[in-house]
């Protein structure tokens, strides 16, 4: 019972926050207001019984959303706090098609079958959890590690302005590098 | 009444003042400085900390009118101390902390004050970036100019008539061209504002609909301006004036920049009132005081608290001419500044100069090399003098501050601070310009 | 699940252990206070955190113009709350508030929102000062966090288990901090970096009159400060069943050698701020990302093997 | 709290993500909407693992969504910084992809 009232809170709370991403004028206050929908669902995770991956969540997308911000701030185009912001096109057909898609979603949620639950949850999951992307679903991992590293480096790569020849001369062998702001290190 | 006189009472023990010094009046500065501390007092960086303004010696119109703002910011329970010579700052700190107490007289000031911060109406804040002195953000201010989205550096303070509220400029289209179309507002009265400074061709587009009609923008707030910054990406251009109340900053300097991020793109340099107008001081102070309190600066920026202790004890010794105090004092500080490696790979690269750039910029030789040989040599100078057995090194002289801008363009806000407080600039302007006319 | 190596209490006892959290960070001020003054050459200084305490409180709140008070608010109490909720996870002896499986990851998910909190805490006062603040603490956390997550990763590798009480329990025989004393190190920066504290403080640093407390008056300022002097205590506590075997000791209970150990970390913490510059985020953020990011990788990995090898 | 309610809020993330997604026309914003789709995803397969097949292999799927959110979040950045960049040196282009 009290799981169920708490449960349907974070629920108005997630869908709440969601729709105050585009409704809200200020960009800080539409970052933090993604940021506290997915605190919700994580919350939410939790009450489903997988502490590892719903506080993974919370982790990730504060963090991902106190990055966003920045974003925000310098890409929006918009003053954050002074503007309403409406940069939006086809808002009808929008509404119209998300419209649709929720009650399409919903009838199919309440509408089909539920298979039985099989099975019951392992008494530590977590540790289920680590043992089964260690063990058979290794290869997942494996694959999800390089994907990581690659979009640190793609990133870099387009988001930079200079490349290493422009840091560090044709021969790559300037040292220090030529940098606007020098690091710590003094490499 | 028991509680809260109680409480009161307390809470003037560490009571924190914000110090204004005008220039020349170093000697009443230092003093408060160190009576402060001998109460338990600490100084406030902003005046959103304060509880006593200390205005340290009688300023001219530009500097009153500053401490007039800086006074409207105080939050209250507040008191101000006019402190025109250094004999009377004990007193004047006592009366101080008296009326610190007195609960029903900040119970009515508070009642007297408008309720909301506002920017004053006789502000010019066109001006920014270029003369008014009289809307300046010297930083802690709650005028808050930043602005993060694409817009031109205009203006709306001055136009306190002016009805906003009925526009609408939300469905502007804000793809395809930079500026505003002000052709649908006939109604409007552009007359006062100042577009010259509005940058239309680069960016999204600005709206106005936030004044009058929105609760976030209460009016006056300066936009910002876009530009491409040193890594090519376009970003805002913010005018933030540095000083002239500003922690450890040169009494009566200003300093306005232009900021991308954090990085000053441009900057232009003023004494504030003008030169002169600081009322008589006590003359130039005692060369070896000036470089401790230079010192002391730069650590409390880089953030070594005990070698800036350690370098404001030496200050306070030379200048109340105790020389044994001095001397251990000053040794102290040369052993602490020599030792600590984290302070030298904090400090080395930070406005490095070498002979070319010296001549370049006209600049005397001891500011040769970067903040940390800057913090050496003046260390080692004020060893010479405090001990007085080596014979005083030939001085060649200050930094004039009007070259500060050319020194500081293309830094960090931080590396500005340390690059500034690490240059011997003539502390007292003012006074020396009256000096030489 | 093997049975539990800590008892958890019922929620009740949260009040004391707010309290003794409190009472720490009191002190972490009094002796920064007493540090202080004593730098200074004026002696005294240990009742200074009430005088501060009573002078915020008395003092006025106020706003800026244009100001987004919400979020500005929330910044400064998420930083009063966020330090109790840390301490929820962290074992007094046998005893706990929750025996929560992924203890560990608890602590962090708490940490990183200091982001947020610090940034909105800049943003909302709608000042240059106070937003070149939030940046400057942004850019610290990017350098700070991840080798604090490696950090975190070392002991619960040895252990075997996310869980603090596991942890702590795991140090047995050698103390975490004699074989892993690079994470203890990169998690010392880590507590110092969420507490914005010392040499990561350039986001309230001088230089910029205060950065995110610039505009900052009475209790709301009272609010963020005790939320950072809280946060650096929970985060020397935390090193505590982490790093310092828990409760094992001589003599005294498990719960007393908690605190003792704590407020050892705590004084050394506190002391250090003195002696160490600012370490502004341009130059920290390589120090970070070149060294100690692999630092603590590759303790990681020496933490594994030696897991490894002993089976 | 059933499967139903569970899959209903998830589907009500989901829209509310898709209209962000479709309607915004700044790349950020149309992140925002993504990532709420994501949120949305995520819930359900959270409910599904937990009401359906309460095994360890599920909740590799959700990791694997967890990643995924990462990487198109890391990847919109950098392209974001990339069009801003293109922006100055070529509004026309810019305008065009982002205007209706």
């Amino acid at each position: 019972m009290l799981v169920g009232i708490v449960f349907w809170g974070l629920a108005v709370v997630a869908v709440a926050a969601g729709a105050a991403v585009f409704v809200v004028d200020s960009m800080a206050r539409a970052t933090y207001a993604l940021a506290l929908s997915f605190i919700a669902v994580g919350v939410q995770i939790l009450l489903l019984g997988q502490s590892y991956l719903g506080i993974i969540t919370i982790l990730m997308m504060v963090m991902e959303m106190a990055v966003m911000a920045v974003y925000m701030v310098m890409f929006m185009g918009m003053n954050p706090a002074l503007m309403p912001m409406d940069m939006t096109h086809g808002k009808k057909t929008a509404i119209g098609a998300s419209a649709g898609v929720f009650v399409l979603l919903a009838a199919g949620a309440l509408l089909v079958p539920w298979p039985e639950r099989r099975g019951a949850p392992p008494e530590d999951l977590t540790r289920a959890l680590g043992l089964e992307i260690m063990g058979e679903k290794m290869l997942v991992m494996a694959v999800v590690g390089p994907v990581m590293v690659a979009t640190i480096v793609a990133g870099v790569v387009l988001a930079a302005h200079r490349t290493r020849y422009d840091r560090l001369g044709d021969d790559l062998r300037r040292r220090p590098a030529d940098d606007p702001q020098p690091g710590g290190v003094g490499r | 009444m028991g509680l809260s006189g109680a409480l009161a009472r307390l809470a003037v023990r560490a009571t924190r003042v914000l110090v204004v010094e005008v220039p020349g009046h170093w000697a009443t500065r230092m003093e408060v400085e160190h009576q402060l501390l001998r109460r338990g007092w600490r100084p406030a960086w902003t005046p959103a900390d304060a509880d006593v303004l200390a205005v340290c010696g009688v300023p001219g119109p530009e500097l009153s009118e500053l401490v007039d703002r800086l006074w409207e910011q105080m939050p209250g329970p507040r008191v101000r101390a006019d402190i025109t010579s250094p004999g009377t700052v004990g007193s004047a700190l006592d009366a101080a902390a008296a009326l610190l107490l007195d609960t029903p007289h900040h119970r009515t000031d508070a009642q007297e004050r408008a309720q909301e911060p506002e920017i004053p109406e006789d502000a010019d804040h066109g001006g920014h970036g270029g003369m008014g002195h009289g809307g300046m953000d010297h930083g802690e201010m709650d005028h808050g100019e930043m602005d993060h989205g694409g817009h031109g550096g205009m203006d709306h303070s001055g136009h306190g008539g002016m009805d906003h509220g009925g526009m609408d400029h939300g469905e502007m289209d804000h793809g395809g061209h930079g500026g505003m179309d002000h052709s649908g507002h006939g109604g409007m009265d552009h007359g006062g504002m100042d577009h010259g400074e509005m940058d239309h061709g680069g960016h999204g587009g600005m709206d106005h609909s936030g004044h009058g009609g929105m609760d976030m923008a209460p009016g006056g707030i300066a936009l910002a301006g876009g530009g491409e910054d040193r890594d090519g990406l376009e970003m805002d251009v913010l005018h933030l004036p540095l000083g002239p109340v500003l922690p450890f900053w040169p009494a009566g300097l200003v300093l306005r920049c232009s900021l991308q991020g954090d990085v000053v793109v441009d900057a232009e340099a003023s004494v504030v009132d003008g030169a002169g107008a600081g009322g008589p001081g006590p003359g130039p102070a005692p060369a070896a005081v000036v470089w401790c309190d230079q010192v002391m600066a730069l650590l409390a920026l880089a953030g070594v608290e005990d070698a800036a202790a350690c370098a404001r004890r030496a200050r306070d010794a030379l200048l109340c001419g105790d020389e044994d105090a001095a001397r251990d004092a000053v040794e102290r500080l040369d052993r602490t500044v020599r030792r600590s490696w984290l302070l030298r790979s904090s400090l080395r690269g930070v406005l490095l100069l070498d002979r070319a750039g010296l001549e370049r910029h006209g600049l005397p030789g001891h500011c040769r090399g970067d903040a940390h040989d800057r913090l050496l040599s003046r260390v080692e100078r004020i060893r010479a003098e405090a001990g007085g057995t080596e014979p005083t090194p030939a001085e060649d002289g200050g930094v004039p501050w009007a070259v500060v801008p050319d020194l500081v363009t293309g830094l960090e806000l931080a590396s500005v601070r340390l690059a500034v407080a690490s240059l011997d600039l003539d502390p007292h302007p003012a006074v020396q310009a009256v000096g030489h006319g | 699940m093997a049975e539990s190596v800590v008892t958890t209490v019922p929620g009740g006892w949260a009040v004391l252990a707010g309290i003794l959290l409190c009472g720490l960070a009191f002190f972490a001020v009094a002796l920064d206070a007493a540090l202080s003054a004593r730098a200074q050459g004026t002696g005294g200084g240990w009742g200074a955190p009430l005088g501060r305490a009573a002078r915020l409180l008395r003092q006025r709140r106020r706003s800026t113009v244009a100001a987004d008070t919400l979020l500005w608010r929330i910044g400064g109490a998420g930083m009063l709350v966020g330090a109790f909720l840390m301490i929820a996870v962290i074992p007094l002896g046998e005893w706990t508030l929750a025996d929560l499986d992924v203890g560990v990851v608890w602590f962090n998910t708490v940490d990183v929102m200091v982001w947020a909190l610090v940034w909105l805490a800049g943003w909302g006062a709608n000042s240059a000062h106070g937003l070149v603040g939030g940046y400057r603490f942004l850019a610290h956390g990017v350098a700070y966090e991840l080798p604090l997550m490696f950090a975190l990763v070392a002991p619960a590798i040895a252990a075997g288990s996310l869980s603090v009480g596991e942890v702590a329990a795991a140090q047995d025989g050698v103390w975490f901090v004699v074989w892993m004393p690079v994470a203890f190190l990169v998690f010392l920066v880590g507590v110092t970096g969420f507490s914005v504290w010392g040499p990561f403080a350039p986001a309230l640093a001088a230089d910029i009159g205060g950065g995110v407390l610039a505009e900052l008056s009475g209790v709301d300022r009272l609010v963020l400060q005790a939320g950072r002097y809280l946060f650096l205590t929970a985060g020397a506590a935390f090193s505590v069943p982490l790093f310092l075997g828990g409760g094992a000791g001589p003599v005294l209970p498990g719960w007393a050698w908690v605190l003792v150990k704590s407020v050892l970390v705590l004084a050394v913490l506190v002391w250090l701020r003195r002696r160490i510059p600012l370490l502004r985020p341009d130059r920290f953020m390589e120090i970070g990302w070149v060294v100690l990011l692999p630092a603590a990788v590759l303790q990681d990995l020496v933490v594994s093997l030696v897991v490894v090898w002993k089976g | 709290m059933t499967l139903e309610a569970v899959l209903v809020v998830a589907a009500a993330l989901f829209a509310v993500g898709l209209y962000g997604a479709l309607s915004q026309q700044v790349v950020v914003m149309v992140m925002m909407g993504l990532e709420l789709m994501i949120n949305g995803v995520l819930l359900a397969a959270a409910g599904f693992w937990w009401f359906l097949a309460p095994d360890p292999s599920g909740q590799v799927l959700l990791l694997v969504v967890l990643a995924a959110m990462t990487v198109e979040m890391a990847m919109g950045f950098a392209v974001a910084t990339l069009l801003h960049r293109r922006r100055q040196t070529d509004m026309t282009d810019m305008a065009e992809e982002l205007s209706r």
